[in-house]
């Protein structure tokens, strides 16, 4: 006679929010007529992701978490103070990315994604499905699988768990980003991409939990954490290590793993690269973070070299080969590469035992830097010409005399990303060298310093074109925003503002926050 | 020196003698076109004001105890150790000095009022000379060497506007730069005397440094003493720095006459005589001096025997003939009162002298080509007496006033007793030879022989405003030599500042030196007479001369030396400067910037597009991993 | 101990699959490769269960198969869209996004 | 009265007329330069106010504020003023308005005309927002006593002055902007990660983590720490202020900005950097900075010979005023890294007198550029004969430049070198020869566009009619840093005098110049406490 296993629907309800929702969106997709389809499907998306949001925050506020959380579903997961805070800022984030995905304002086609993913790209019938305004919807439902998939990684408690999570934020992923309405070859080959590389990485990652279930018999995050500390890292352990975190710096986009990182978020439609550019990062170091806190918290001295080396590789590599893009995808796409070395300096300030402030200062700072390349992304869907949007630099040129409003929120989120005072990136880079350096890796740091000064040349580099050039002949049109999109512009450079100038409360909010149980 | 009575009544007023001239600068040049037509009037009347002051005050010093007296204004500049307060010292010395200042100064502005009648900017050059009064008075009655300093530079400016006062031409404009220059260049001397002062004794008023001058080192005070004399040398002319002052002659005449000739470029002896009591403890430093003035004395009387330019042969006679002061001074004790004495007498012969020769200049529409004048002794009969008597006192004629002066140079230099003292006296009485040459081929080029003037030229004498102040000042050349060595003894009237004057025992008898000199002087004017007077003049100059004469014509190469060790290795070096900060410091920023690019564009090479490149450098890097972990743990 | 031997089979077979991945054109067959280490994985997973003498490795395994099968459904659903776009499943003739 | 938060309202003041001013409506660009105009009178009152309400004799923060800001990193929004600070403060509400006066004509039609092809004339509202915003950071900078405000400030300056430079300057705006940018910006990431680390070890030291000045000041820092705490802050400001080699690109920002811009980066910007020398190196860091005097020095000396050569080399004349600055800012150094109290007092005296001075004698250059349309030296000649007023005014800025007695600079460049001579005798006699190199190049500069005939760009006088058509035609468009043209000739034009607006923006400039020439003293009261504590943190000699 088998009991149930404990299931406190409470700490639950975001993800039953959440999956709930992408249910209710498949049938939803089987079952609702065409026409009321889209309309449904937003509505569905934007409750299960807000509800999500709403229910972190709610389960947050009401429930006692002197404890640092509970551990339920059988102990598979573990909603603490960090996994809440990390989901609230996924659900958070996906809602807006939501939104993005939902404006039919700005390309003729009424949507951002394939009518037909099924017909060939260049097929007759693809080409006058591009000009019909048909909209297929799958995206929504997709989307919020990956959603709900981020939200489990970050409070999975089981290395079996982390993996499925894994997968289930992944699948969707890789069929989404093939979805693009314009330049479809680019986003087939984007997803073929990002699945065949993602699934290898997945494999590294699975190999290492097996060798780590070798070694201590366990997959539970606490028991390894037990198991490591009494027999120390033997050889299992260590490869299994290796193997676990190289998985997730794939997900990370950290080099030297971050090589499909460039093609498919310049290859996925807009809306798409937003979203894993910032919930994708969230959920990727959220793992990170509860892995080397909780599994291996003891282990310190054996991963800080692993992440010190691995954040220097990417921030010096994301600053560099950012300058000679000339695609603002692209280009965005290296800075991701170069913020999640930054990123890293945050997981070096763990400390020993997670003692050291490191984890509020990541949390945080992946906060900002969501919101901020959220921004950036929706801004990117505004400039558009005849083929979809104007993604070449040159095109961008004189754009503040064109549209002065665009810009300046550009130029906002571009000094953010920079980490220019008053922006929230410089918020966010200052807890993380800081966390950094009170674990005394001030040479990190020093290296961090000068490779945001090498790519603050290229964020630079846009603003002088925005700002100092003359306009391009072939300009582009900068698309007027629907609501959702106008929404997400106002929020996300609100907030970028906001935790600039005063963020006392959501740093508060971090620092109380940061603390992982199992 | 002894203790120092504060001011008080009219002595106390003596901050007017600076603020009169000054306030008259102030409101021409603020003034506008609106003063114009009264400018030169007011300008004048400040500095005869400032004249009638400065006798009174000097009447009032006669009979102060102590003969000098110290008039406190305010704080100039107060912050740590340092406290300088600006302030005046009136002694007999600073009075000797405003007086001749003032009162050359009015003769010339007076002189002015007709010279610079048809010039449009009269008003302009009458405020630039007033500035100029006011600097050096300023120079002269500060109590500071701070105070000395800020009248130093400021008249340096004022030669500096009044110079390229023309400043459309290209040559005037040049000449200003260079005189300002190299002044500059004595200043940083002066400066860094000042700072050594401060240094050492931690204040710079006359009266702290050299109530303390025992206390310093033998070595200090030769520093002090050489970095003045650097900066008298850059303020007068004297070898090494001289080549800027005939190039002053660019200005309009009555600057030269009282800027470049009777005041300015004496403020070197006056700062050396001021600092006596640090030169009495420095033999070094002042057999320096000595050199200098001897050198100078000569370089000057030989290139004045070359020049066709009126002004620059009464330049060069300058320059020597401060160095007959700087040699004076250079003497100590001894020759204070005698190079003062020259200094003033100088002042007035050579100021009668310049506006002279702007008569003459004024008469042949502003040539100054002794080879096209000639014979206007009877066109210009004033300018002709005067200019003489001028002429008769600079070559030390007899009892008039070079004669004193001069003679008692020489004989404080034979004094010496010692190889020195007959060297630095056949010297001088060198000097005195070449002079009388220079002066006579002056006179006989000018004056006298057939008339060689250009075509169109009709001469015609001066008006009575410029003759008036000619022939006072040629009165002074008569008798100011008798007046200040025999009958009002400048010795006595300046005991306070140089103490009891020391009955030398006479080397030589005072009787013999002035037959010799006398003689010498007189065979100069028969050679000059010999090589000039006998003969036609040419028009232009003979080409085909002795190196002798060819140095001459060049000043000895001044400039030349100048250009060749100064000016052009510096434009090199700016120039190579230049390329090194665009092509080095720059450089090296902007390789920075393209090194980062090109790195960049070639990494990206490794973003091949290749999923299974990808797929290997992810392989590698997990190989990679691993195996540093398990370096790291294993080893 | 024996178990050891199933231990090399798997991390030789993770290798083949690995190495598989790099060295072949076809999108398929990658995708095999990838998941011939998911199944070596598989079989390191049960052979730790025998070792450990649980079974949480070997209800591990069938986690592990059916993510396999659903990375197989997506997989094979994009490599099958490009294909026709492409007419070719090389995934070299797949670069047009690079540097 | 010192209970008024001065600091605060003059902080508050600027933001919010810069929001104002960018929010007027297009095409009220009048009512844009009054406001500008407007709100920065208000703060040079205030700024004056708080002079007033300053007391020399008193503690050495006055008019302090401070709230907490964000509590988990410990920093505060502290801001108080000594005397240093203060005079500064004076010098920001000073330049500000007559830099908005010197620029009133900018975007004026006749001005624009003569942006190079391509960039249609902007907007000047934006330029005064921009300016009265970087008025607002300047305060801000240099009122901070918490470290954390500080950097904030020092980092948030760069932007308004980017895009002054990027939109309203010169042909090559664009390099000149991003260079500025970037060279501050190493700086600054770099001071950041010192400013980080100065925290940590308050944090070890104190239990918890500090940014107050003067807690900070209270620490005494392992010798080996200080080191490389000094060089991070030492970088950033050295790259400011600058000292060569990390000059270069000053003269680049300098030519290419708006002569309004130009004033406010020579004039206080780069004051932020020898500021910072003396409020934070010093204090902070004493056993390091004595460490390091020696190669301060070294580099201050050389830097005042080696800018003052280049600045002879100049044929710009925006460069070569450029290059003078750099020549000053090594007197500055000097002035404070020789740990003397009359050294201290005039470099910091010389902050103030060269704001005033270099920012009349770049206010000058720009009326002359604004008549010629050349940069080029070699494009004038004989002006002084057509514009006496004009010249006049270039030959004052030019004297106070070259510190002739009787000008403000004087002052200050004596406190100098005869402050630091008894310590550092070796390297105050090195300066000292660069007096004469200062005479060189601003006499140079004088006489090849002053003197002489008329040549390039001005057009000789036709006979002594009054101005023809020619010099109608050419209304000084002020300022104009938007006349800086790239052809190099260009028709050459009758130069009239200055107007009546261009007299109100230079005669209160020449007027310090000479008043504060003569009459030093109650700067010097005001400025000398505050050295003497900074020097006492240092426990200097004297």
């Amino acid at each position: 006679m088998i009991e149930a296993p404990d299931l406190s629907l409470a700490a639950l309800a975001p993800l039953l929010f959440v999956f709930g929702a992408a249910c209710i969106g498949v049938l939803v997709e089987a079952f609702a007529p065409r026409d009321v389809r889209h309309p449904v499907q937003v509505a569905v998306a934007l409750v299960g992701t807000g509800g999500g949001f709403a229910s972190t925050l709610v389960y947050a506020a009401t429930q006692d978490l002197s404890a640092g959380g509970e551990i339920t579903a059988g102990g598979a997961l573990a909603v603490d103070k960090a996994g809440l805070f990390l989901q609230a800022t996924v659900a958070g984030l996906a809602t807006l990315a939501m939104l993005l995905f939902a404006e039919r304002g700005l390309d003729p086609a009424r949507s951002a994604f394939v009518a037909a993913a099924a017909v060939p790209a260049g097929s007759p019938r693809d080409r006058e499905l591009a000009t019909a305004t048909r909209v297929q919807t799958e995206v929504y439902p997709l989307a919020l699988f990956a959603v709900g998939g981020m939200m489990v990684f970050v409070t999975a408690n089981d290395l079996l768990i982390m993996f499925v999570a894994l997968e289930v934020l992944s699948l969707p992923l890789y069929l989404i980003s093939g979805l693009a309405r314009r330049r479809r070859l680019l986003s087939q080959e984007a997803a073929v991409k990002y699945f065949l590389l993602g699934a290898f990485a997945s494999a590294f990652f699975l190999y290492g939990l097996a060798l780590v279930y070798g070694a201590t018999g366990t997959i539970r995050l606490g028991e390894i954490r037990q198991a490591v500390g009494e027999d120390g890292g033997d050889v299992l352990v260590v490869l299994g290590l290796a193997l676990l975190v190289v998985g997730l710096l794939f997900k990370a986009s950290v080099a030297p793993f971050h090589s499909w990182t460039p093609d498919v978020y310049q290859g996925a439609p807009t809306p798409v690269t937003a979203f894993m550019a910032a919930c994708t990062k969230v959920a990727a170091f959220g793992a990170i973070l509860r892995l080397l806190y909780v599994a291996f918290g003891t282990e310190e001295w054996t991963w800080r070299p692993l992440i010190y080396g691995v954040a220097i590789v990417s921030m010096v590599l994301g600053a560099v080969l950012g300058l000679t893009q000339t695609d603002l995808k692209r280009m965005l796409a290296y800075s991701s590469i170069a913020h999640a070395g930054f990123l890293l300096t945050g997981v070096l300030g763990l400390g020993a035992d997670g003692a050291g402030s490191g984890l509020a200062a990541t949390m945080f700072y992946l906060l900002t830097y969501g919101l901020t390349t959220l921004g950036a992304f929706a801004v990117l869907t505004l400039v558009r010409d005849g083929d979809g949007e104007a993604g070449h630099l040159s095109q961008w040129a004189g754009l503040a005399s064109r549209s002065p409003l665009t810009a300046a929120v550009m130029g906002l989120f571009l000094l953010a990303l920079a980490g220019i005072p008053l922006t929230a990136g410089f918020t966010g880079k200052f807890a993380v060298f800081r966390a950094a350096i009170e674990e005394g890796a001030w040479p990190l740091v020093l290296v961090a310093v000068l490779a945001s000064a090498v790519a603050a040349f290229f964020y630079l580099r846009v603003i002088v074109l925005m700002y100092f050039s003359p306009p391009a002949a072939d300009g582009p049109t900068v698309g007027v925003p629907g609501i959702p999109t106008t929404v997400v512009l106002a929020v996300t450079a609100s907030a970028t503002l906001a935790l600039g100038i005063l963020p006392g409360a959501v740093l508060d909010l971090a620092e109380r926050a940061a603390i992982f149980v199992g | 020196m002894e203790t120092v009575l504060p001011a008080e009544g009219l002595l106390g007023w003596s901050w007017l003698l600076i603020a009169l001239p000054l306030a008259g600068a102030a409101v021409l040049l603020l003034g506008g076109r609106r003063t114009d037509r009264w400018g030169h009037l007011l300008g004048t009347a400040t500095v005869a004001g400032a004249f009638l002051l400065a006798v009174l005050c000097t009447v009032r010093l006669a009979d102060v105890e102590g003969r000098s007296v110290d008039v406190d204004l305010f704080t100039f500049i107060s912050t740590g150790e340092l406290d300088v307060r600006a302030g005046l010292l009136y002694d007999p010395l600073s009075a000797v000095f405003a007086l001749l200042i003032t009162g050359v100064g009015s003769l010339i502005h007076v002189y002015s009022i007709g010279y610079m009648a048809h010039d449009p900017a009269r008003r302009r050059f009458f405020a630039y000379l007033n500035l100029f009064v006011a600097a050096m008075l300023l120079l002269v009655l500060g109590n500071s060497f701070v105070a000395l300093y800020v009248g130093w530079e400021g008249v340096g400016l004022a030669s500096y506007l009044l110079i390229a006062f023309w400043y459309t031409r290209p040559s005037a404009a040049t000449a200003a730069k260079k005189a300002f220059i190299m002044n500059r260049v004595g200043d940083v001397g002066l400066a860094l005397a000042i700072f050594v002062m401060f240094a050492q004794l931690g204040t710079t008023s006359y009266a702290g440094v050299f109530g303390s001058v025992g206390t310093l080192a033998g070595g200090t005070l030769t520093a002090i003493g050489l970095l003045l004399l650097l900066g008298a040398c850059g303020k007068s002319g004297q070898f090494p720095l001289q080549a800027w002052l005939p190039d002053a002659m660019e200005g309009p005449t009555p600057v030269s006459a009282l800027i470049h000739a009777a005041t300015m470029v004496t403020a070197g002896v006056y700062l050396i005589a001021r600092s006596a009591p640090i030169y009495d403890e420095t033999p070094t430093a002042r057999t320096v001096v000595l050199a200098v003035g001897a050198v100078t004395l000569l370089i000057g009387a030989i290139a004045g025997c070359a020049f066709d330019d009126i002004k620059k042969v009464l330049a060069y006679s300058t320059v020597s003939q401060i160095g007959y002061m700087f040699l004076a001074v250079g003497l100590g004790p001894a020759g204070y009162v005698a190079g003062l004495a020259h200094l003033l007498t100088h002042g007035f012969f050579k100021a009668g002298l310049f506006l002279g020769a702007g008569s003459v200049m004024h008469a042949m529409d502003d040539s100054v080509d002794m080879r096209r004048f000639g014979g206007l002794a009877r066109k210009l009969p004033v300018t002709f007496v005067t200019f003489g008597l001028g002429y008769l006192a600079l070559i030390g004629f007899p009892f008039l006033s070079g004669f004193y002066t001069k003679d008692a140079i020489i004989e404080a230099a034979l004094d010496r007793d010692d190889a020195w003292g007959w060297i630095l006296g056949g010297v001088a009485v060198l000097g005195a030879g070449l002079t009388a040459f220079y002066m006579t081929r002056l006179m006989l080029m000018t004056f006298f022989g057939r008339a060689r003037w250009e075509p169109g030229v009709h001469p015609h004498e001066s008006p009575s405003v410029m003759t008036v102040p000619m022939v006072v000042l040629s009165l002074g050349s008569i008798g100011a030599g008798f007046l200040l060595v025999k009958a009002f003894p400048l010795a006595d009237w300046l005991e306070p500042v140089f103490g009891e004057e020391h009955e030398a025992a006479h080397v030589v008898a005072p009787l013999t030196v002035g037959l010799v000199v006398t003689g010498v002087m007189l065979v100069g004017v028969l050679a000059a007479w010999l090589f000039v007077g006998r003969r036609e003049v040419p028009v232009t100059a003979p080409v085909r001369v002795s190196p002798v004469t060819r140095a001459a014509r060049n000043a000895l190469y001044a400039d030349t030396i100048n250009e060749s060790l100064v000016m052009r290795p510096g434009q090199w070096l700016t120039r190579a400067l230049v390329w090194v900060d665009n092509r080095g410091v720059d450089g090296a920023v902007n390789g920075l910037a393209a090194g980062l690019g090109g790195s960049s564009s070639r990494l990206g090479r490794t973003q091949t597009g290749f999923v299974r490149t990808y797929a290997l450098s992810m392989l590698g890097g997990a190989v990679l991993v691993a195996g540093a972990l398990l370096a790291v743990t294993s080893g | 101990m024996t178990l050891t031997y199933y231990l090399v089979l798997a991390a030789i077979l993770f290798t083949i699959g690995a190495v598989g991945v790099l060295v072949r054109r076809n999108a398929i067959v990658v995708f095999m490769c990838i998941e011939l280490m998911l199944n070596s994985v598989n079989l390191t997973l049960v052979t730790f269960a025998r070792a450990t003498g649980t079974v949480d490795g070997q209800i591990m395994a069938f986690f592990v198969m059916v993510v396999a099968a659903a990375e197989v459904v997506v997989g094979l659903a994009i490599i099958m869209s490009i294909y026709r776009t492409r007419r070719s499943a090389s995934v070299d003739d797949a670069n047009l996004l690079k540097y | 009265m010192s209970d008024f938060p001065f600091l605060v309202a003059m902080i508050a003041v600027p933001a919010v007329g810069a929001a104002a001013v960018a929010a007027l409506p297009k095409g009220r660009e009048l009512l844009a330069k009054q406001l500008a105009l407007g709100v920065s009178l208000v703060v040079l009152v205030l700024a004056v106010l708080a002079a007033v309400a300053f007391d020399t004799g008193g503690d050495r923060f006055q008019l302090t504020t401070s709230v907490a800001w964000i509590p988990d990193f410990g920093v505060d929004f502290a801001l108080g003023v000594d005397g240093i600070a203060l005079v500064m403060l004076l010098l920001v509400g000073l330049l500000v308005p007559l830099v908005i006066g010197a620029s009133w004509e900018d975007g004026a039609p006749g001005a624009d005309t003569v942006r190079e092809a391509g960039t249609e004339a902007r907007s000047m509202r934006f330029f005064f927002a921009w300016l009265l915003l970087l008025e607002a950071f300047m305060v801000g900078v240099f009122a901070a006593t918490d470290v954390f405000l500080f950097y904030v400030f020092f980092e948030a300056m760069l932007v308004p002055m980017y895009f002054l430079i990027g939109s309203f300057g010169g042909p090559r705006r664009q390099y000149a902007a991003v260079k500025f940018f970037l060279y501050s910006l190493v700086g600054g990431l770099i001071m950041l990660a010192a400013v980080i680390g100065l925290y940590v070890v308050s944090t070890s030291e104190l239990g918890e983590g500090t940014f107050a000045f003067d807690a900070l000041r209270e620490l005494d820092i392992d010798p080996g720490v200080q080191k490389l705490l000094f060089l991070g802050f030492f970088v950033a400001f050295a790259i400011k202020a600058p000292l060569v080699p990390l000059h270069t690109w000053l003269p680049d920002s300098a030519a290419e900005a708006p002569i309004g811009g130009a004033v406010l980066l020579v004039g206080i910007l780069d004051k932020v950097g020898t500021f910072g020398f003396l409020r934070y190196c010093l204090p902070l860091f004493p056993d390091a900075s004595r460490y390091f005097a020696p190669m301060v020095l070294v580099l201050a000396v050389v830097g005042v010979l080696y800018a003052a050569l280049l600045a002879m080399g100049q044929s710009d004349m925006k460069r070569l005023v450029a290059y003078t600055s750099i020549s000053h800012f090594g007197f500055i150094a000097l002035g404070i890294f020789a740990f003397t109290t009359e050294a201290a007092t005039g470099a910091v005296l010389y902050m103030v007198n060269h704001g005033i001075a270099t920012g009349l004698l770049f206010l000058v250059v720009g009326m002359l550029i604004a008549r010629g349309g050349s940069r080029q030296i070699g494009d004038y000649g004989g002006v002084a004969a057509q514009a006496p007023k004009l010249a006049a005014v270039f030959l004052v800025a030019g004297l106070a430049s070259l510190a002739l007695p009787g000008t403000n600079s004087f002052v200050s460049e004596f406190l100098v070198l005869i402050g630091s001579f008894p310590e550092r005798p070796v390297y105050a006699i090195v300066a000292t020869a660069g007096i004469v190199l200062a005479a060189l190049y601003i006499l140079l500069m004088y006489q090849r566009t002053m003197h002489g005939p008329a040549r390039g760009v001005v057009a000789p006088l036709a006979g002594d009619g009054p101005a023809g058509p020619a010099g109608t035609a050419d209304e000084p468009g002020g300022a104009s840093a938007t006349a800086v043209l790239t052809a190099p000739a260009r028709t050459a034009v009758r130069f009239v005098d200055l107007s009546r607006r261009e007299i109100a923006v230079v005669a209160p400039l020449v007027v310090l110049i000479l008043v504060l020439g003569v009459q030093p003293q109650p700067l010097l009261d005001i400025i000398e406490p505050a050295v003497t504590a900074t020097l006492s943190d240092l426990g200097a000699t004297r």
